[in-house]
């Protein structure tokens, strides 16, 4: 319906790779291909029309290739039916995608330094980022983690596409024992890193937010909150961002997200209504909040 | 074939009678990148408060089997938004309103009925009465108690502007679905909708908690349909004068068809647009498909059908 | 790992937490040709009346999404047959019989209780109070009058033999199911089953007709397993001493973990094995699996998890 | 469990073939292909895991090879959600299968002459039933009707494995337009058949019976009806049936049936509970039946 807006296409699978502990699905989708910008996801209908399992599944894009008019696509881990069911997808198969959802990374307008941290599936939306930055000819480094080392995304192309990459792994198995923030202070002082972007589980990108916070740089995250619409209808998604005009409200991940800067998020509050926050129970700033809330610019 | 969709509910002429469901299409902004709002019967919008609401604490949501289990909390920013930035942005788009309310207690349902009805272009208020009661001890909803549900009812009539038709959400989950109809249409409710999403629970067999925050949620979707269809037929037998909007679960046009034999004039498409965002537009496709295969040339001659043994339509 | 799979429901203890839904199996003996019938917790019977019954019309099921909804109507061959064919049959097995009794009457279920008190080797009796009260007005069930539904859980208590355990089988659709438990607990029961299929209805999209006869049927299968589980819930939070039978929609081992951690402490299997007639024996292994994976040696330990934030297993 | 009641297990898809407006689905199934006889049935497992479709379709045998230790056959046309999964299933796909079901056909002592007759995909079961009367030296005649030509099924093999085979359609574009029914007298005549079998939609069946009672030949009939289980627990498709005893009994048709004597299914009552059967409102004969059930085979 719009030229910019997400589009719903049952889309071909082009190939199903098996890398690792994950798969990398690759469908024919010109429509998704030609409006993405880094760090939109997808969501997948899942189980085909007769299935018990009723919500889509949400999945960064990884890549966009111009083949076949534009493909993308997304790698995942299976965790449960949804994933289980797409491991089973064989080429020719019709996936059912909307996409692209969500804001994508803002890009820096210089030629900065900045560095990539991914957590699991969530280093996925950061290599459609690192390409992106690189074409502004910023420096990009890579820090990737996973809980072993077949957990650990793409690791061969991070070191193809970024200046350098560390990696680690909760077991050892491959990189530094340990966590990405255990080492990402120092990769940001090596490589001068003068931005950050994190994807992965809350925890990970309040432990990120805080490093760069420390080292005084700015820290983009994208968030992976359980979404039933991925298009802003349900609100099930919501964290709670602290706005520019200083008030908390229950964002939706899926489109005031899942990329917020990392200072905004309360993370601390995730999971809870914090008291000070627009329309909380006994909140106080009605009058106000109001004329604030219309004069929001939500397009 | 050139099938005749239009439907009465009361006072108000449809185009047709797929309509979205009240806090499963926001004020139809989302959907409109997927399809052009005026399409279909009827937008209904999130339930709106008289005040900004944060609504409930994460997890809101967990999936089960053909449905969800969710708690939002009517999260909303309050009818002064909606009345500014929604419901304009709706009307322009030549979407027909049909606005969802939600008092903290009667009055309010009162105020908000004033409020929406100074502006032009809305075609009817939807009751809530799937809100807790304040005034309540044991923290029921309105829908609990048959009395101050029709009080809440007559209340919104009589600060509602009267070419506005008043709908009367109800619960499904409530001693006596057939009572409560009653009751809000002797409250002078033009219409009735039904049916609400019906308190459950899930664990997560992993962390051992309830799945969503606060423990019950609502359920919605496909699983709950045949206890919506239930509650449609037992109304439109109680009370076949009264129109209704039947909802629970609706995933193609063969549902809509479902519900309209069963006795709606009109059917909401609620968590189904969640996994399909083309949803309304497909269903009243299909629909309109089921018709012409059937022979059937206008739409509402298929209300109440189900109550009809041998006579068809 | 050798993991304690025993429970205890009041005075009865079973070796494992997987039961039958009453007429759900049968007696057992159908069960029987796929699994052995005692390996699993216990068979828990159809509902036997003291006369033969015919049951209800034929269309008597229709598919919903995850879920069917049914009317058999207790068709069964009375008491005396089941006494002497279908009792000692199971028996016979080595299963654990837990006898389910359907009145037409007060006096009735107290008669039943005698009966099968005076067989040797039952171990529990379930009160089905979701049959019809004869002696209701609107023929409403004997759940849906609490003090109604007392009299009949303290009839059977009185007419049954000390050792048996009583257990009260609630339906959900019921205006307050913690008041029913309630009622029921006061009234003797030894335990509490929950919940029953629950009242809703299909119309056939071809022939435009209720897809059961008679119109209402009783859903059940995984659709209703977040109502089953909200009731355990909340039932288990109300009275945390008295034993639950949690059942509705029991598909996998991972179902009976989010059952036991909602408070049940044994769970039945119903409409599934309709469908997966192996089931009973595939979900004791799998919630078996379930125990070991996460390291919990005792069953037991589980009843109830839901309720204790933090602390886990 | 034991060597004659129905086994549950996945097995292997041989293959899938189109044939007109039907499908036929061979699986690799020794356990059910060994205990098979003519005019049982199995159930099939539709939609997957996690299928919102619950419940088992059932399907007569059409046919069982020795192949591969014991092949068995189906046949079934798209009707709905289940038997459209079914059409896409491929070689090598596990089904979910329940057999052999139900009560066989009996078969006649003596070399009688035999007349089958099917309604649609009611025909199926029929063929087995047909090698079976044939290897006891009967005589086989087919009478199957259809509402087109593609919907009478496996015409040609029933020409190849009866004596004579006359076919009828609703719409006459194959064999004589008409009913079954509309022929069947004059076959009975011809091929002086001794005894009838049929299977199809009820009325068929009642037809059938009817025209079987005008020419005093017995007639064994096997029912479709709705079953959510298949085996005797569900108790939810039973039709009135009247024993030995002359008393009549909402019989099982999964176990009890699905063959049942012509003249013992009262086929005006479907859909109703007599008020003359066993355990119905107002039924007058409790003490005399209860005797009466225990006594009954019901092994
Ligand atoms: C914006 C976004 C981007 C994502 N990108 C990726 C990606 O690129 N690669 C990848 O492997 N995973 C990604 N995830 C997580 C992915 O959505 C889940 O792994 C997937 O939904 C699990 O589905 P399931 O049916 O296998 O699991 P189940 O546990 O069976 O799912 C049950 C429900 O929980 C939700 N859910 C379960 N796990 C998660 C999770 N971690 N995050 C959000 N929802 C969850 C499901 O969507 C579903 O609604 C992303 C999530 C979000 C929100
Ligand atoms: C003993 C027996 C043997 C059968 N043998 C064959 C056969 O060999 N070939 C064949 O094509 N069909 C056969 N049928 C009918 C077959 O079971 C149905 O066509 C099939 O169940 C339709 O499933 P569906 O999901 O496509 O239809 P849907 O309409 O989606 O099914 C919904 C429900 O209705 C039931 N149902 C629908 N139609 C029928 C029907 N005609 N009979 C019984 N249940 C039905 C389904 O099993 C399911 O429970 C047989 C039925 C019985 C009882
Ligand atoms: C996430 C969510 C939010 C909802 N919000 C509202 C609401 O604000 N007001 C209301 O009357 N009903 C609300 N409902 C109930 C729906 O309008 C509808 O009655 C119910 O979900 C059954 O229809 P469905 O099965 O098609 O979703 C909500 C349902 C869901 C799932
Ligand atoms: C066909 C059928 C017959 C049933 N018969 C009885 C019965 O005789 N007595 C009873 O207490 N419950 C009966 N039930 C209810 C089940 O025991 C169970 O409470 C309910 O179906 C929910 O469990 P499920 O979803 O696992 O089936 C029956 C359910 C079905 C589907
Ligand atoms: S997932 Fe529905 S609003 Fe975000
Ligand atoms: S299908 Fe269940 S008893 Fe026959």
């Amino acid at each position: 319906m719009s030229d910019y807006g997400p589009v719903q296409v049952r889309c071909p699978v082009l190939n199903v790779r098996r890398v690792d502990a994950y798969y990398a699905i690759t469908v024919v989708a010109p429509g998704i291909a030609e409006r993405f910008r880094s760090g939109q996801f997808v969501s997948v209908a899942v189980g085909g029309d007769h299935s018990s399992t009723l919500l889509r599944r949400p999945f960064a894009v990884h890549d966009v290739k111009p083949d076949y008019g534009g493909t993308i696509e997304f790698l995942f881990s299976v965790r449960g039916t949804g994933t289980a069911w797409l491991a089973e997808r064989r080429s020719r198969d019709l996936l059912d995608v909307v996409g692209p959802l969500g804001r994508p990374f803002p890009l820096p307008r210089d030629p900065v330094n900045c560095v990539l941290v991914g957590g699991g599936s969530g280093s996925a939306p950061l290599f459609p980022l690192a390409q992106s930055l690189r074409r502004r000819g910023c420096r990009v480094d890579f820090v990737l983690g996973g809980a072993s080392a077949d957990r650990v995304f793409s690791a061969i192309t991070a070191r193809r596409i970024a200046e350098t990459a560390v990696f680690t792994t909760d077991d050892g198995s491959f990189g530094t024992r340990g966590r990405v923030t255990d080492v990402l202070g120092r990769v940001v002082e090596e490589c001068r890193s003068d931005v950050a972007y994190a994807c992965g589980p809350m925890p990970m990108l309040r432990a990120v937010t805080a490093v760069a916070d420390t080292h005084g740089i700015p820290v983009q995250v994208s968030v992976e909150e359980t979404m039933a619409c991925g298009i802003g209808i349900c609100m099930t998604c919501v964290i709670p961002v602290v706005g520019e005009d200083g008030i908390t409200r229950m964002a939706r991940s899926c489109v005031d997200g899942p990329v917020f800067r990392g200072e905004q998020v309360r993370f601390d509050d995730v999971g809870t209504i914090p008291f000070d926050a627009l329309g909380a129970p006994g909140w106080k700033g009605a009058g106000a909040s109001r004329s604030t809330e219309s004069a929001r610019d939500i397009a | 074939m050139n099938t005749d969709l239009r439907v009465r509910l009361g006072g108000l002429e449809l185009p047709n009678p797929v309509v979205t469901a009240a806090g499963c299409a926001g004020s139809g902004r989302e959907l409109a990148q997927f399809f052009d709002i005026a399409e279909i019967g009827a937008v209904t919008t999130k339930s709106v408060m008289l005040e900004p609401h944060a609504g409930r604490p994460a997890p809101r949501m967990a999936e089960t089997p053909s449905g969800m289990l969710s708690t939002t909390g009517m999260q909303g920013p309050g009818v002064d938004v909606f009345l500014q930035r929604d419901l304009p942005w709706l009307l322009s788009r030549g979407g027909r309103a049909i606005v969802s309310v939600a008092g903290s207690g009667t009055a309010e349902f009162g105020e908000l009925a004033r409020r929406i009805s100074a502006e032009p272009g809305v075609d009817a208020i939807e009751v809530n009465l799937s809100c807790p009661d304040p005034a309540d001890p044991a923290g029921r909803r309105f829908a609990d108690d048959v009395s101050r549900a029709a009080a809440v009812v007559s209340t919104v009539r009589s600060h509602a502007r009267s070419d506005l038709s008043v709908l009367a959400k109800l619960a499904a989950d409530v001693p006596d679905v057939v009572a409560l109809a009653t009751a809000c249409a002797e409250a002078r409710a033009d219409g009735l909708s039904m049916i609400n999403a019906v308190r459950g629970m899930a664990v997560d067999p992993r962390t051992l908690r309830p799945a969503v925050a606060g423990g019950m949620g609502g359920l919605s979707g496909p699983a709950i349909r045949p206890l919506a269809v239930g509650c449609v037929f037992r109304v439109h037998e109680a009370l076949p004068e009264v129109p209704i909007i039947g909802m629970g679960g609706v995933r193609t046009g063969a549902d809509v068809v479902e519900f309209m034999a069963a006795g709606a004039s009109a059917v909401a498409v609620g968590t189904i647009n969640f996994s399909d965002p083309s949803a309304c537009v497909r269903v009243l496709r299909e629909f309109t498909e089921a018709l012409e295969a059937r022979g059937v040339s206008r739409a509402r001659d298929l209300v109440g059908a189900a109550h009809r043994p041998g006579v068809g339509v």
